[in-house]
């Protein structure tokens, strides 16, 4: 049944492929307006490119939130979805998976790319990646209890921001100080540790808070 | 002899609680004003001027009390959602609600206070140290709760909901602290430390005074909102016809 | 066996119904039945377990289905006002992708046997988006077909079906109760069920 | 205030400002909901129900 539910999200997003491209080139577009703002001195870029980076994750991870529920809430699957004889907890999980593979995944591909025009090194690019893979989950997992709370309120996409980033920063800056670690040339491990650490924590705890807020959204 | 002891479930019922409440504001009126006049004046007549810092310290009476009441309204605020959440008690979640405006003004002031107190220490007025910084995503930790709640229609989802978001933002809170400390220790561009300065005891008495001043104010103001609330949101219960008659 | 024991709801600041009791055992009908906003929708999703009550408790087999959780799910089909069918979905992948999620995963010629009984078979690779109102019940109509479940929930079930489909689905029912189920149906009209133990629930605005 | 007076003044000022804000607001809130009357119609409604209440068995 997990497989089911996670399956049926990836033939979804497949057929609306439009909007997953568009998520991406939000994040291309965004991290390539930072050099155009401040100037294309090398020094300058390769300080700001981890939190360019990584910022630009959030917010473009932040847009497809909406997507992860949104669609089920109106046309009532969702709840068909939590009538269905497993737990609540398996549900969610299954959507996060998909909604990580569809929407973050991506990003973490194409984000080696953009370091180029911040003209990072091989091995920070390296380093880059594995931030966001270890990071990106985490963004889904939060994400997700932020996109039940608000399921068919107004203005829910503005609102999901307002309760969602703050919940980010620790993600943000385990994730931004392993890549100035690695450009700095001091141990990026610790970094990384936490990183994991958190991902540990939030995939015990989000879908359980997940599921929590994504039954009171239905009722 | 069972007639002393209170019957604390018999509180949890907003048709008890709300006559308790109203005997109890005048109190706390009276107590928050007393400690605010005495409190300034020890701070303002009675403590010396600091030689390091000169009149500027005064600032701190406020700005202490101030973020520490941020701080502990959050998680007072977490624990009554939590409590009215678990156990069905809707009194428990119109504590959280009445006490979230409260956190989220005085965790404003010990944002302001604080970068007034930082212009002349530091010569800037907002500087990324860890205290600051975490007094700002606890800001941030307000405004989501407050702006959840206030766009959800239904009450009895705006509380649940509302449960939900302060847990995990009260399990957050320590793992954010915790990472704007490492980040800061990090970036050590410029330590921003105050620093420590010997506290005369006369200072360390209005400090402690005005602390217990808003404390009391916090309690006051929050009983007169939830009492607004009870109102509110029971008008057709039948026992708040008598109470008000 | 179900159990509804002094049940009451309150929706915003208005009480819908309380005290409300009943209990439904194997083969039996109940149709509720009562104006619009008389807390059909609320008492039908209390019964499925989407909601808490206000006061009271529903039980399936003795037990509270609060600590049920998903164990009662398992015997329940709920079939809703809002179809849960996908539009971006065709026929055939929705009853095939709704089965696999609920726990009964049928393969291509059972998932077609299925739209052939419920006449849609003609109609199985058009994405749901470009069928009729009356067809795309009948595609949700195709839950109850393949589930397991001893007992069905319905709301409004004959809305926007025509003739055929209203007789169909009126065998669907009955044959489910004359094998031993139950189903708790909310509706305007007259089911004209020949079943032989029925109760109806009438509930005022 | 030693030429601190813009801070101290200042810090003292927006908090006098922001606590006696909430305690204006506050009251303008309890005269609007002293406003509002009870209107306990729970009971009633309870009566009637009960009344109402068909379950007959066909």
């Amino acid at each position: 049944m997990f497989g089911w539910v996670s399956w049926r999200d990836l033939i979804l997003a497949w057929r609306h492929r439009a909007d997953v491209l568009a998520t991406l080139f939000f994040f291309i577009i965004v991290t390539s307006l930072f050099p155009l703002g401040i100037g294309p001195e090398p020094q300058t870029l390769q300080t700001i490119a981890p939190g360019v980076v990584w910022v630009a994750a959030l917010l473009a991870s932040m847009l497809s939130l909406g997507r992860i529920f949104g669609n089920d809430y109106q046309d009532g699957t969702l709840e068909q979805l939590l009538l269905t004889p497993q737990p609540a907890y398996l549900i969610v999980l299954a959507k996060v998976l998909a909604h990580w593979l569809v929407s973050e995944v991506p990003l973490v591909i194409i984000a080696p790319v953009l370091g180029l025009q911040f003209g990072l090194s091989e091995n920070t690019l390296l380093i880059v990646v594995v931030s966001l893979l270890l990071g990106t989950p985490v963004l889904s997992l939060i994400g997700a209890i932020g996109a039940a709370l608000t399921l068919g309120l107004r203005a829910a996409n503005v609102l999901v921001a307002l309760l969602v980033l703050p919940l980010y920063i620790p993600v943000l800056i385990f994730g931004t100080g392993a890549i100035q670690a690695t450009v700095n040339g001091t141990g990026t491990k610790p970094w990384l540790l936490l990183l994991g650490a958190i991902l540990v924590l939030a995939f015990v705890f989000a879908p359980w808070a997940t599921s929590a807020a994504l039954k009171i959204s239905v009722e | 002899m069972s007639t002393r002891r209170i019957n604390w479930y018999k509180y949890a019922a907003p048709a008890n609680f709300y006559p308790l409440a109203g005997k109890m504001i005048p109190f706390f009126t009276v107590v928050t004003v007393l400690l605010f006049i005495i409190g300034l004046y020890v701070g303002f007549f009675v403590a010396p001027t600091d030689f390091q810092q000169g009149e500027s310290y005064r600032i701190i009476f406020i700005h202490v009390p101030a973020a520490w009441m941020g701080m502990f309204l959050y998680v007072l605020m977490a624990v009554y959602a939590g409590l009215g959440w678990a156990f069905n008690a809707r009194l428990g979640s119109m504590m959280a609600t009445a006490i979230s405006t409260t956190g989220a003004i005085f965790t404003f002031i010990s944002l302001v206070t604080g970068s007034l107190w930082g212009r002349p220490a530091w010569g800037v007025y907002w500087v990324w140290d860890a205290r600051m910084t975490s007094t700002l995503i606890l800001m941030f930790l307000y405004i989501g709760f407050i702006s959840l709640q206030a766009s959800i229609d239904d009450s009895r989802r705006a509380d649940r909901a509302g449960a939900v978001l302060a847990l995990v933002g009260l399990i957050n809170v320590p793992i954010i602290y915790f990472s704007v400390q490492w980040w800061n220790t990090l970036h050590q561009g410029a330590t921003f430390t105050a620093r420590s300065f010997k506290m005369a005891p006369s200072m360390l008495s209005a400090m402690l005074i005005l602390m217990a001043a808003c404390w009391m104010y916090s309690i006051a103001v929050v009983l007169v909102r939830v009492r607004c609330i009870i109102r509110e949101r029971e008008r057709e219960a039948p026992w708040l016809a008598e109470a008000v008659a | 066996m179900l159990e509804v024991l002094k049940l009451g709801c309150i929706r915003g600041d208005r009480r819908l119904f309380s005290d409300l009791s009943f209990s439904a055992t194997a083969g039996e009908l109940i149709e509720l039945r009562g104006p619009n906003g008389s807390g059909k929708t609320s008492l039908l999703r209390i019964l499925c377990g989407l909601s808490s009550p206000a006061a009271g408790q529903v039980r399936w087999n003795g037990k509270n289905i609060r600590s049920l959780a998903e164990e009662y799910f398992r015997d329940v089909a709920y079939l809703a006002h809002q179809n849960a069918v996908k539009d971006e979905l065709s026929a055939l992948e929705n009853l095939r992708i709704a089965s696999g999620v609920a726990g009964n995963p049928l393969n291509k010629a059972q998932a077609q046997q299925v739209l052939e009984r419920i006449g849609l078979k003609d109609r199985q690779h058009l994405p749901a988006r470009v069928l009729s109102a009356g067809q795309r019940r009948r595609l949700a109509l195709t839950r109850l077909l393949t589930s397991k479940a001893t007992l069905w929930i319905l709301d409004e079930v004959l809305t926007s079906l025509d003739d055929a489909a209203v007789r169909l689905s009126r065998d669907f029912i009955s044959d489910h109760i004359k094998n031993g189920g139950m189903a708790i149906v909310a509706t305007h009209q007259d089911l004209n069920l020949s079943v032989e133990r029925m109760q109806r629930i009438q509930l005022f605005p | 205030m030693g030429g601190y007076g813009f801070y101290v003044w200042g810090s003292y000022g927006v908090t006098l400002v922001l606590l006696g804000g909430e305690v204006l607001m506050l009251l303008k809130r309890r005269r609007a909901v002293a406003r509002i009357a009870p209107e306990p119609k729970l009971e009633n409604r309870n009566a009637k129900f009960e009344a109402a209440m068909v379950s007959d068995k066909l």
